[in-house]
């Protein structure tokens, strides 16, 4: 039984046991060479499949957020469309305000208005986030909920502003030369997601990182421990609220506008499946998540399209979407990423949950 | 390190006629992984009263809740009139004449004293308990009657505790399970309540399996008594003799 | 003045609809301790089934029925078949679950009916009363208040007057006690989700024919505003989901006649802001009843 | 000035119910003070007291002779760790990376170091590192570092519970149930663990083997009330702590 008369034979472990994060230098290594494979396929790809490679990477920075939100500190935000949405009119504001008559806007005027979209969301995330930080479980759904549902009805009522449902034009030039739209802008939202992705390992893999997967956990225990409950809730709610800031920017980017109709409650809904297929709280899963965005409604588009039917068109891909979101809930909660690390070594999930809700064996 | 193994059977101080109404072999069971109990050995008697004693983490409670199927056993066997019950849902022990009154009394604090009451009976028929049971129950428990409509979280402890009873009573079981009666009572309620323990088995033969902190109320009217120590039986033996042994009291104190 | 009569008469109507909607949540929280997400979608569902037998049979209340039955037995597949699997240790994956069911649902209904909208008829005249020149009822607002006033009583009847309604009760609170004491307590369950899918799906039919009609997500924003009625007046309390869902339509009505409609959604979430931030658990949640 | 911790005259009611009823307890620097009684005396709420999970409506604590008004996160910055009753581990954080969790105050950087992976940032997770193994080793369970605290034996998360604290050096350490749930051979390891600890200890605890072998001093409390206060081999000679264990009509055993 006892285990700890091993422990006088057993030596120092090594530190070498713990994961920890990747070096800096290695993961600067991966984004190189992840850059540099986005840079090559834009030249082999065709224009529209290099459309949907930018916007995979416009998707992976929101998703990216919205993961360590949801999976690294368990707080569930259905209003991420919102904030994407203010990431995007914010972009295509400040740009027109700084394009003047004729819409040639200077050169840097992109960065100027990517990094307001960027601070504008980061705000309104604050604002939702310390809101946030009082609540729990269903209140913090409903509360996002009605966030997400409020868009239009904000760009109808401010529509001297927002211009109502019929939005507002972003323009974007491709540097002069050779490089095509398509091209452009799948570097644009690459170099976005790939910069999110950096700065993303960088903090999940620091303390705060570990702070707010224990917040998630064990919120009693989180505090005991000297962790600031409500300061890590809203740090995971303002982050992940930047990288929706950054990927609705690059959204009306690739869109070249922005209208309420881009940011439906079915986005919100999107964002929440893609990152709970892709697997909670990994980076990696975000990814998938991304790549599963775009993927599965143009799989479900090309089915309809064989299948001949309009209505299954649109639809097929909401139904696909709906019945994976359930089936990854009840069988493979680790999603994608989480099926890909077990592989090998199984875990009983429900045991391990079990254990967790009667912590206290004896009587 | 805690008493040692009982050279004897249950029921050393009166002989057991017949099977037991409770059977309890070899039983190995806890929460997850970990077991609590390690291969317990029990024989209740019907129409006796046998106390489980022992300190906090012995495995008490969770003895309690394996014989009402709230968690199933890894290993072992446990038989309630030589029929075997690990195989029986929780929902229907009950009906096999089993009532458990569960750790902290288990009073529904949002459902009125009556509520809590009917609801001892519903599983006989549509409305739960009649009248005349009910009626019963007040009469045995004065307080109750007065606070027919009180919601449970109004209720002191001792009425809870009369509620917790008085619901189990209402199923008329024949073998009551209760765990740890006296938490909280100040020493007179205890001590009517043990009275009552007394009086059931004495009247109307019911049969009692009563986990205990307060060791000398239950010794007052338990027949036999086992202390339990880190998931195992420690010491067996009538309660008359355990009364005065020094074991019981080193189980508890230490010292 | 005029106006404000009748913006009052016409909130408490759609108040009393977000009322009823409001108790399905609240009814199916306090069974299962989920917000359902899908209960929008759900009941949706089968106001499609109902208006479908409704043309077939030339027969609103045959619709009616269809629609009430259909709820019962989606709600009880839906509990049976999902919800019972899900793994409930944190409110996440519930949530999830039923948000994988508004795609899934919606989606299909898509495919059968289309993504227009279609007329959906109500059974009654909408033009209303005028009462001293000032319009104040329809026969369909008093049909509204009939239906919503007959559910709430037979739900307050089942609740306190029946044994079935206190096995549902107990094993909400209390399920581990209330198996010790014989209750079912799996089927208390599917029976909670049933009912609260029945009234939801009823909550459905008195919105819909007041709307631009039949559509896969026609629920969605009563959703969000009966969401906000039953986290007003805390997700526990039934009283509170009727208070909180008449105070949300009396928000909407004033401010979409004073400001504009497409002011409403943006009043109806600094009305769920202020209240949970003054109160997270809502203006009715009793302080913590259960001690030990 | 008193020096260590201090608790003068504190009271705490639930509704009717009395929880502690003026309670003074001392805590001198370097001494084991254990906390004993039948079950619902009070003990947890006394820890909660101390932690700041509850507030006392009479009665005063200091440390160190300055007032003492705890917030449960601040603790650890004020000196002040404490265990779990149950296991309260984080399950998606590996065992070093819990204990880890438990040594933020030794963090130097911010967030954005962190998000741009500041060499500063590295440097820190090192020291945090270090501090925890060092812990784990302490608590003879450094083996474990690399493995989730779910598939663990109980005896083993208990101990990294311990490591958590222990990582966060505190001056004054406070043990809920150290023992529960662990078999004897394990208890008696534990004792040798907690005496050889430099801080002072304050224990809840039924197991009375341990109490009595590594507590300086035992307050045993029954109703919320003082029953006895004074060295284990008072303690266990006064006649109240007897009535209290074993009911009220408890004679002498011979």
């Amino acid at each position: 039984m006892s285990m700890l008369r091993e422990r006088a034979a057993a030596t120092p472990a090594t530190t070498q046991a713990s994961p920890g994060r990747p070096r800096v230098w290695f993961r600067l290594a991966v984004t190189v060479a992840a850059a540099l494979l986005i840079v090559l396929l834009t030249y082999v790809l065709p224009p529209f499949r290099t459309y949907q490679l930018a916007t995979v990477g416009a998707y992976l920075c929101v998703t990216a957020g919205l993961t360590v939100l949801i999976g690294r500190n368990g707080q569930l935000s259905l209003g991420h469309g919102a904030l994407m949405a203010t990431g995007a009119y914010t972009l295509a504001l400040t740009q027109n305000a700084l394009a003047g008559d004729d819409f040639a806007a200077p050169g840097w005027a992109l960065a100027v208005s990517v990094l307001a979209a960027v601070a504008v969301t980061t705000v309104a995330g604050a604002v939702v986030g310390l809101a946030a930080a009082r609540l729990r479980g269903p209140y913090l759904a409903g509360l996002t909920l009605a966030v997400a549902v409020v868009v239009p009805s904000v760009t109808s009522t401010f529509d001297s502003v927002f211009n109502s449902d019929q939005g507002l034009p972003v323009v974007l030039n491709p540097p002069p030369g050779t490089v095509p739209m398509e091209r452009w802008q799948a570097w644009l939202a690459w170099a976005g997601a790939l910069l999110t992705m950096l700065l993303l390992t960088g903090l999940t893999g620091s303390r705060f990182g570990r702070d707010m997967a224990a917040v998630r956990d064990d919120e009693t225990a989180a505090r005991l421990a000297g962790i600031d409950v409500a300061r890590t809730q809203v740090l995971a709610f303002v982050v992940s609220a930047a990288c929706a800031g950054l990927g609705g920017a690059l959204f009306a980017l690739l869109a070249q506008s922005v209208s309420p109709g881009a940011f439906p409650l079915t986005l919100s809904l999107f964002l929440l499946m893609a990152v709970v297929i892709g697997g909670l709280g990994s980076l990696a899963g975000a990814a998938w998540g991304a790549l599963l965005l775009v993927a599965l409604p143009a799989l479900a588009q090309s089915a309809g399209e064989r299948a001949g039917s309009a209505r299954l068109e649109g639809n097929l891909a909401l139904a696909v979407f709906g019945v994976v979101l359930i089936v990854v809930m009840l069988a493979a909660p680790g999603g994608i990423q989480g099926a890909l690390r077990r592989l090998g070594h199984t875990r009983p999930v429900r045991e391990v949950a079990r254990l967790i809700r009667h912590p206290k064996g004896g009587t | 390190m805690t008493g040692t193994p009982a050279e004897q059977p249950a029921g050393t101080g009166t002989e057991t006629l017949d099977t037991p109404l409770l059977e309890i072999r070899n039983l190995t069971a806890g929460y997850g992984a970990a077991p609590v109990l390690h291969e317990v050995d029990l024989a209740v008697p019907a129409g006796r009263i046998v106390a489980v004693l022992g300190a906090n983490g012995a495995g008490k409670t969770t003895l309690l809740r394996a014989v009402s199927g709230l968690i199933r056993p890894s290993r072992g066997q446990i038989l309630f009139d030589g029929r075997d019950l690990c195989t029986v849902r929780v929902e229907q022990m009950i009906r096999r004449g089993i009532a458990h009154v569960p750790e902290g009394r288990g009073v529904i604090v949002e459902l009125t004293v009556e509520e809590n009451l009917r609801l001892g009976g519903l599983w006989r028929g549509r409305r739960g308990a009649e009248r005349a049971q009910l009626d019963e129950i007040y009469d045995l428990f004065e307080p109750l009657a007065r606070r027919r409509r009180s919601p449970g979280h109004q209720l002191s402890g001792g009425e809870r505790q009369m509620l917790a009873l008085g619901r189990a009573l209402i199923a008329s079981p024949r073998l009551l399970l209760l765990d740890e009666p006296s938490l909280g009572l100040a020493p007179r309620v205890i001590a009517q309540t043990m009275e009552l323990l007394r009086t059931l088995r004495d009247r109307s033969g019911m049969t009692v399996l009563l986990v205990e902190q307060n060791v000398h109320g239950a010794l007052s009217v338990a027949n036999d008594a086992v202390v339990m120590s880190l998931g195992r039986i420690a010491v067996r033996d009538s309660a008359a003799r355990l009364r005065t042994d020094e074991r019981l009291r080193h189980a508890y104190l230490g010292f | 003045m005029d106006r404000f009569v009748f913006l009052t008469f016409d909130g408490l109507s759609r108040g009393a609809v977000y009322a009823a909607f409001a108790l399905a949540l609240v009814l199916t929280w306090r069974a299962a301790r989920v917000v359902n997400f899908a209960q929008g979608a759900m009941a949706v569902a089968c106001a499609y089934a109902a208006y479908s037998v409704s043309a077939a049979t030339g027969s609103y209340w045959v619709g009616l029925a269809v629609a009430l039955v259909g709820g019962l037995l989606l709600g009880a597949a839906v509990e049976r078949v999902v919800m019972r699997f899900v793994d409930h240790s944190t409110p996440l994956n519930g949530v999830v679950v039923a948000l994988g069911l508004v795609l899934l649902i919606q989606a299909v209904l898509g495919m059968i009916y289309g993504n227009e909208f279609r007329p959906a008829a109500p059974p009654f005249s909408r033009g209303a009363f005028q009462i001293g020149g000032v319009a104040l009822l329809s026969r369909f607002d008093l049909f509204v208040f009939a239906a919503v006033g007959v559910v709430l009583l037979l739900l307050a009847l089942l609740f306190t007057r029946t044994g079935t309604g206190l096995r549902m009760r107990a094993a909400a609170f209390a399920p581990d006690v209330s198996r010790l004491l014989g209750v079912p307590v799996a089927g208390m369950l599917t029976l909670g989700w049933a009912l609260a899918a029945a009234v939801g799906s009823l909550a459905a039919m008195l919105v819909i024919p007041t709307e631009l009609g039949l559509h896969p997500t026609a629920m969605d924003v009563v959703f969000v505003s009966s969401f906000t009625a039953a986290v007003v007046g805390g997700l526990d309390s039934a009283l509170g989901a009727v208070a909180g869902g008449l105070l949300v339509g009396l928000l909407l009505s004033y401010v979409s006649g004073y400001l504009g409609a497409t002011v409403a959604p943006m009043a109806v979430l600094a009305l769920l802001v202020v209240v949970l931030l003054a109160r997270p658990g809502g203006l009715f949640a009793r302080a913590s009843a259960r001690s030990a | 000035m008193t020096e260590g911790l201090a608790l003068r005259h504190i009271s705490v009611h639930f509704g009717g119910l009395t929880a502690l009823d003026d309670i003074s307890l001392d805590v001198p620097p370097g001494a084991v003070v254990g906390v004993i009684g039948p079950n619902g005396a009070g003990k947890t709420t006394l820890f909660n007291v101390v932690c700041g999970f509850v507030r006392p409506e009479t009665g005063t604590m200091t440390l160190d002779g300055q007032p003492l008004r705890p917030r449960p996160q601040q603790l650890t910055r004020l000196g002040i760790a404490r265990t779990l009753q149950g296991i309260g581990q984080f399950s998606g954080l590996t065992v070093l990376e819990n204990v880890m969790a438990g040594a933020g105050r030794d963090a130097r950087t911010g967030v954005l170091s962190a998000l741009f992976s500041m060499p500063r940032t590295d440097r820190d997770e090192h020291r945090l590192r270090d501090a925890a193994m060092s812990a784990l080793r302490t608590c003879g369970v450094a083996e474990y570092a690399a493995a989730r605290p779910d598939g663990l034996p109980y005896a083993v998360r208990k101990r990294v519970g311990l490591a958590r604290a222990l990582v966060a050096r505190p001056r004054i350490l406070l043990l809920d149930e150290p023992a529960g749930g662990l078999g004897a051979q394990e208890i008696d390891e534990l004792a040798t663990l907690i005496s050889g600890l430099h801080c002072s200890v304050l224990v809840v605890e039924h197991h009375m083997d341990l109490v009595m072998s590594i507590c300086d001093r035992i307050l045993v409390l029954d109703f919320g009330k003082q029953v006895a206060i004074g060295t284990p081999t008072e303690v266990s000679a006064d006649p109240a702590v007897a009535e209290a264990y074993l009911g009220a009509d408890a004679g002498q055993p011979q």
